[in-house]
């Protein structure tokens, strides 16, 4: 196999052989948590990128998606006592499934028209978790026993750790490849102009399903990694905070950029703890990112990598206008 | 009246019209022809500040207005009738005029609006009717009368024969006609219709890919089949 | 039994047009910039929320007159409203990206909500707004109702007409509308088109900061307010086509009552979600509203 | 890929070795000779920082008293705080960073239920004592775990005293309104249950969102029903509103809160109704209400240390279990270890502090909720008054 070896993949093997080794260079407990919490970011933020950078589809219900995804994995080991492994992909499906109904309303809104549509239906998947206590437990959330990965001999937390590692490290290729081929330039005509993206022979429902599909297994993945290290379900780790916090991933990275995405999952992490740290207001510090990024610095970090780094070679695929159209 | 001196103009870094000068004088219907894409419509925006130049200047009255925005260049006397109407279709004709003289301080917009309804007695009549559901014949009046309560020294008129009907045009053309001999008034007309160019207009230019690539009083290059064929493609 | 059940039913009705004509309120601000400017302002809600807060500092902590506090609210919000409109509309309106514009408008809206903790937070979870009236309800028809909700209700049609002669017999309402009509032209007249969409802004802000100061005796006053109650105004907007006044007008009436009638027929948990299940539903099934397009017709 | 596996072993048995290690420090953790280490978490902003930032103040001003006064043999308090904002990721992160990077001794918070509840496993791995002072959730403290007490009254607690209550005053129908969020559910399961023991069946089991600004179909529900008495799992907002309405109708039952209610000042102008809380009593955990001379030395500390935050029955959260803490401190013993603290704390009996209503008596090993006394409140003559 031939591995040209660009700028940006550079990085990524350096940042993913850097989070294998954290553990082992002694990151204590604290730091652990925080780099996975990354990775999973790391993999919503790639998820949600592909359908709002890459497709130009505004979807503001990836944070329910995600919650979904954490939900169905948590729900089928405590009612059913399934193993983590086989419950990560079912409520990965059950995330995809529930996303991919989503397509319905894209195929007839956009824009703004979707986004709030979107919102609407994460406020309505919200309310079911708070509500359906004979399944979801309701509002007070539940936990599920630590992720057992007898026989290696290691424990949960470290176990959850290098899962997330291997995990992420397979959908940023993953996603890599889908960028790079004929779905990917799909993507990014439907994001220019639905209509020539039709006239061009794309097939808007397909691409679209294609595009909440995929995001949707991204999220729910990651929401099952979520709630194995946090062995915690609630619904308010799925609310708006976490809906800001997933833009301001994207925006921050760079929209329709995967190294973006990555570098956004991995910072919104960085800047939450060092929000905390310092007292200053979640709020102002994470809408005041999205405002300043989406005012000044459309492209996001990656902009200015590519600006310092000439062999930063990412081609970006950021929809230079998707128009709303009339509902 | 009106010099236009080296416009040139950019979208992007494609180049739509290429060092193109041409005046108007007083009193006088010219007529600006060419066939799609020539840049006869950009030259229109530009005159109406819709669209910048990034060289040139556009001298109405001695005074130079390339560059200034709408509004500055309406307060001056260019005012556009656009292609397709563009009536404020969810508003009353009467509010349609009266809009029209929105750079004007309200006290003096009475009497110009029963000059417009002495002027198209059509309008008199469906003053309190939404300009939407008018016939497009009547949304063009309303479009011209709407223009004209802006007080233009220069009425810049964008294909106002297109998608009227034969009748309707020949209507429009007496108006036109009229609004030159009574009032005086200068036009620029620009026009795909060679007919309607030809029955009003004094003088003509042709424009072809961004550039004027012919000039001349209308009759003569109207006769000219040569300037027909490779410049109107006809 | 039967006169019971009327009772209730009655009952439900009153409250819901009283928290109808607030959704009402809240939908038009939405609409106002919707008509001129094609985008939803989603920091509307934290005008609401602003303008309620300053009415309360003018009145409660300073102790000036309600009038006062009124006036400084919806004067707050009007300068709120021109605020939004220079960082989020004004430098992404000329690249057309909606996208854009609704992401920059999620983030000043959660900015606006941190100020607003900072600020007024940390005086406990929530400031209470004395009623304006005598709290004593009154008996019509053999119903009790709050004063407060009749002042409410009365305020809002006040408000309500207030605008509609605004938009029907001044100039400025008339340009604001010619612009929500058709920009290119607005912009041919000699309109400046950017003065009118700050305008609309402004005034779509100023109704909310005028809502805000009505309802602060009932909605009692905290940082998150805003948002419920910009949803509960798109659902209505929307329900009424998003560009209709009268539209907005008659859904934010449905939804209030919708929400009284499955709160108590269905179940008391629906109240706040119902307007989010309409929101999703009306959005996919009648994106144009109840109205249709013809209700785009004048305000 | 044998290397490929062995790479994989590697962090796990680098990890078991470092566990062990930990182990032995773990005792005497975030203790030198000068000082002992306590970690806070909770919401330093949103909407319940009330049970976060300004219980954590209360604790600052108990421990700088300690301080001023030497300390506890020779050691001084030294509080870092930790902002979990109220979320299961957050508190997880919050204990996490103050166990193993702050390296506290020992820690004092929780404010939210669910939050909190994240975090127990994690506390319980860690060993490090806890002592929960805000969230009210019994699944926190139940079953037992080894390092967590409570100084808090816990929703079960309450629940049942709001049922009693009930009963005591003569109610034959019995109705709820709760909300039911993460708050509201761990109080409602317990009632629920409590009421199934009793054989008591609800008129009427109604919900109110904590966003409502009008309940007059719960009122209609709760009249039509004829309930005598009802108990309001509500926050302070909703539950004025609730009670705003239903005084509209004329519909005056007896009104039972519970320990969020607890500024009856704030709330009856939040009710605004006059004579509308003439049949309302709720819970408390704490003593006083701020105004009250007798906790006045501690108001003016907390004053002079937090100029920007307004008093709050709150601070009394933080101050009653800074109270418990340092008592059991003493008791541990200048040989301080995380053992001997905690079976200090366990064997507390009748330990009165200056915020709690109740005593404060650890039953360890079998029981770590440590108070049991729920106080009555009511607003007689726009006063609040201590009912028996």
């Amino acid at each position: 196999m031939l591995l040209r070896l660009t700028s940006p993949m550079a990085a990524g093997i350096a940042l993913f052989a850097l989070l294998f080794a954290a553990p082992l260079l002694g990151a204590n407990e604290y730091y652990s948590y925080i780099l996975n919490l990354m990775m999973i970011h790391v993999i919503v933020t790639v998820g949600l990128n592909l359908v709002m950078g890459h497709a130009g589809q505004l979807v503001f219900a990836n944070a329910a998606i995600f919650g979904i995804g954490a939900y169905g994995t948590a729900l089928l080991m405590k009612h059913f006592g399934l193993p983590f492994w086989l419950c990560l992909p079912l409520g990965a499906m059950l995330a995809v499934s529930i996303g991919l109904a989503l397509v319905f309303p894209a195929l007839r809104l956009s824009g703004i028209y979707l986004a709030l549509a979107t919102l609407a239906f994460a406020q309505c998947a919200l309310w079911v978790m708070v509500h359906w206590t004979p399944v979801t437990f309701g509002a007070g959330g539940f936990t599920i026993p630590a992720v057992s990965f007898a026989p290696l001999p290691i424990s949960p937390d470290m176990g959850m750790y290098y899962l997330a590692w291997a995990v992420c490290a397979l959908l940023v290729v993953l996603a890599r490849n889908i960028v790079r081929s004929r779905i990917g330039r799909a993507f990014v005509a439907l994001s220019d102009n639905e209509i020539s993206a039709q006239s061009l022979g794309i097939d808007l429902l397909r691409y679209k399903a294609a595009a909440f599909g995929l995001s949707s297994l991204f999220a729910g993945i990651a929401g099952g990694l979520f709630a194995g290290t946090l062995r915690f379900v609630g619904p308010e780790s799925f609310d708006l905070h976490q809906m800001i916090l997933q833009l301001v991933a994207v925006v921050l990275g760079g929209i329709g950029s995967l190294a973006g995405s990555v570098i956004g999952g991995v910072l919104i992490v960085v800047v939450l703890e060092f929000t905390k740290a310092t007292k200053m207001s979640v709020e102002i510090v994470f809408g005041g990112l999205l405002l300043v990024f989406v005012l000044f610095a459309k492209g996001g970090l990656v902009v200015f990598i590519r600006r310092f780094l000439p062999s930063w070679n990412e081609t970006l695929h950021a929809s230079p206008a998707p128009r709303s159209k009339a509902p | 009246m009106l010099q236009v001196e080296h416009l040139n103009v950019f979208y992007g870094i494609t180049e739509v019209l290429r060092d193109v000068s041409f005046t108007v004088p007083q009193g006088e219907i010219f007529a600006l022809l060419g066939g799609n894409g020539s840049g006869k419509t950009t030259i229109i925006n530009t005159l109406c500040g819709l669209v910048k130049p990034r060289k040139g200047s556009i001298r109405l009255l001695g005074q130079d207005l390339a560059g200034r925005p709408c509004d500055q260049m309406v307060r001056a006397g260019l005012i556009q009738v656009p292609q397709g109407r563009e009536v404020f279709a969810s508003m009353t004709v009467r509010e349609n005029l009266e809009i029209g003289a929105a750079t004007r301080p309200a006290g003096e917009i009475a009497g110009d609006l029963q000059e417009m309804y002495a002027l198209f007695p059509r309008l008199r009549e469906k003053r309190d009717r939404l300009a939407g559901a008018l016939s497009g014949g009547e949304q063009q009046q309303v479009a011209i009368a709407r223009a004209l309560m802006g007080r233009p020294r220069l009425l810049l008129m964008d294909e106002p024969s297109v998608g009227l009907s034969p009748i309707v045009v020949e209507g429009m053309v007496e108006t036109i006609r009229d609004l030159n001999r009574t009032r005086g008034l200068t036009i620029l007309i620009v026009e795909q219709n060679v007919g309607v160019a030809a029955a009003v207009a004094s003088g003509a230019y042709v424009l072809k890919d961004g550039e004027i690539a012919y000039s001349g009083s209308a009759p003569d290059l109207i006769g000219n089949p040569e300037v027909l064929a490779s410049y109107l493609g006809r | 039994m039967k006169t019971q059940d009327m009772m209730i039913f009655g009952y439900l009705m009153a409250t819901g047009l009283t928290t109808g004509a607030l959704y009402a309120l809240v939908a038009i601000g939405v609409v106002v910039v919707f008509r001129a400017t094609g985008v939803v302002n989603f920091a509307h809600g934290e005008m609401f929320m602003i303008g309620g807060f300053l009415a309360w500092t003018a009145h409660v902590m300073f102790g000036l007159p309600f009038l006062v506090a009124f006036a400084a609210a919806v004067a707050g919000t009007f300068v709120l409203g021109i605020i939004t409109y220079q960082t989020t509309f004004r430098p992404l309106a000329s690249t057309g990206n909606q996208n854009a514009i609704l992401l920059a408008m999620v983030g000043l809206s959660f900015v606006l909500k941190g100020i607003a903790r900072d600020l007024w937070g940390g005086r406990g979870d929530y400031l209470s707004f004395p009623p304006l009236v005598s709290p004593t309800p009154v008996d019509i028809f053999g119903f009790m109702i709050m004063s407060q909700q009749l002042i409410v209700l009365g305020a809002a049609i006040a408000v309500m007409i207030g605008f509609w002669l605004f938009f029907r017999f001044t100039r400025a309402g008339k340009f604001m509308q010619a612009t929500a009509d058709n920009t290119k032209a607005a912009r041919l007249v000699g309109l400046r088109v950017d003065r009118v969409f700050m305008l609309t802004f402004a005034v779509g802000a100023a109704i909310a900061g005028a809502a805000a100061t009505l309802m602060a005796p009932l909605t009692l006053l905290y940082p998150d307010v805003g948002f419920s109650l910009f949803v509960k105004g798109f659902a209505a907007a929307a329900l009424g086509g998003l560009g209709s006044i009268p539209g907005a007008i008659v859904g934010g009436f449905l939804l209030g009552v919708t929400e009284q009638l499955s709160a108590n027929y269905i179940a008391t948990g629906l109240q706040e979600v119902a307007a989010f299940i309409l929101i999703f539903l009306v959005m996919i099934f009648i994106p144009n509203g109840l109205f249709g397009t013809a209700a785009r017709r004048r305000v | 890929m044998k290397r490929l596996l062995h790479t994989l072993l590697l962090p796990a048995a680098l990890f078991a070795w470092s566990a062990s290690a930990q182990a032995q420090d773990a005792q005497t953790q975030g203790i030198t000779d000068t000082e002992v280490k306590v970690g806070a978490f909770g919401p330093f902003g949103g909407p319940a920082y009330l049970f976060g930032k300004i219980a954590m103040n209360g604790i600052e001003v108990v421990f700088d008293k300690v301080n001023a006064e030497g300390g506890i043999n020779g050691r001084k308090l030294v509080l870092i705080r930790e902002d979990d904002s109220c979320r299961a990721e957050g508190a997880i992160a919050a204990v996490k960073k103050l166990v193993y990077d702050e390296k506290v001794f020992a820690l004092i918070g929780g404010a939210c239920s669910n939050s909190t509840l994240a975090a127990r496993a994690e506390i319980e791995k860690a060993g490090v004592p806890f002592i929960l002072n805000s969230a009210t959730s019994d699944a926190i403290t139940t079953p037992v775990a080894r390092n967590i007490f409570t100084s808090q009254i816990t929703a079960s607690v309450e629940s049942r005293a709001q049922v009693d209550f009930a009963i005591a005053r003569g109610a034959k129908k019995i109705a709820v309104v709760a909300m039911k969020d993460a708050w509201g559910m761990s109080r409602y399961t317990p009632l629920m249950k409590y009421l199934d023991e009793k054989g008591i069946k609800l008129v009427a089991n109604l919900e109110l969102s904590p966003d409502a600004s009008d309940a007059t179909p719960q009122a209609l529900q709760l009249k039509a029903a004829g309930a005598d008495a009802v108990i309001l799992l509500l926050y302070p907002k909703p539950a004025a509103i609730m009670v705003r309405d239903a005084t509209k109708l004329a519909f005056d039952p007896i009104w039972i809160g519970q320990s969020t209610i607890n500024d009856l000042k704030a709330f009856n102008a939040q009710v605004g109704m006059p004579g509308a809380l003439k049949n309302f009593a709720s819970i408390t955990s704490t003593k006083f209400d701020p105004s009250d001379p007798a906790i006045a030395a501690w108001n003016d500390r907390l004053k002079a240390r937090f100029p920007n935050d307004e008093i709050s029955p709150f601070n009394m959260y933080g101050l009653g279990s800074a109270q418990v803490f340092v008592e059991a401190l003493k008791l541990a013993g200048r040989d301080l270890t995380r053992d001997k603290f905690l079976a200090a704390l366990g064997q507390l009996k009748n330990f009165k502090s200056d915020a709690y209503f109740g005593p404060i008596t650890c039953n360890a090993p079998t029981d770590h909720q440590c108070n049991r006394t729920p106080g009555w409140f009511a607003w007689k003559d726009d006063k609040l008054v201590t009912l028996d």
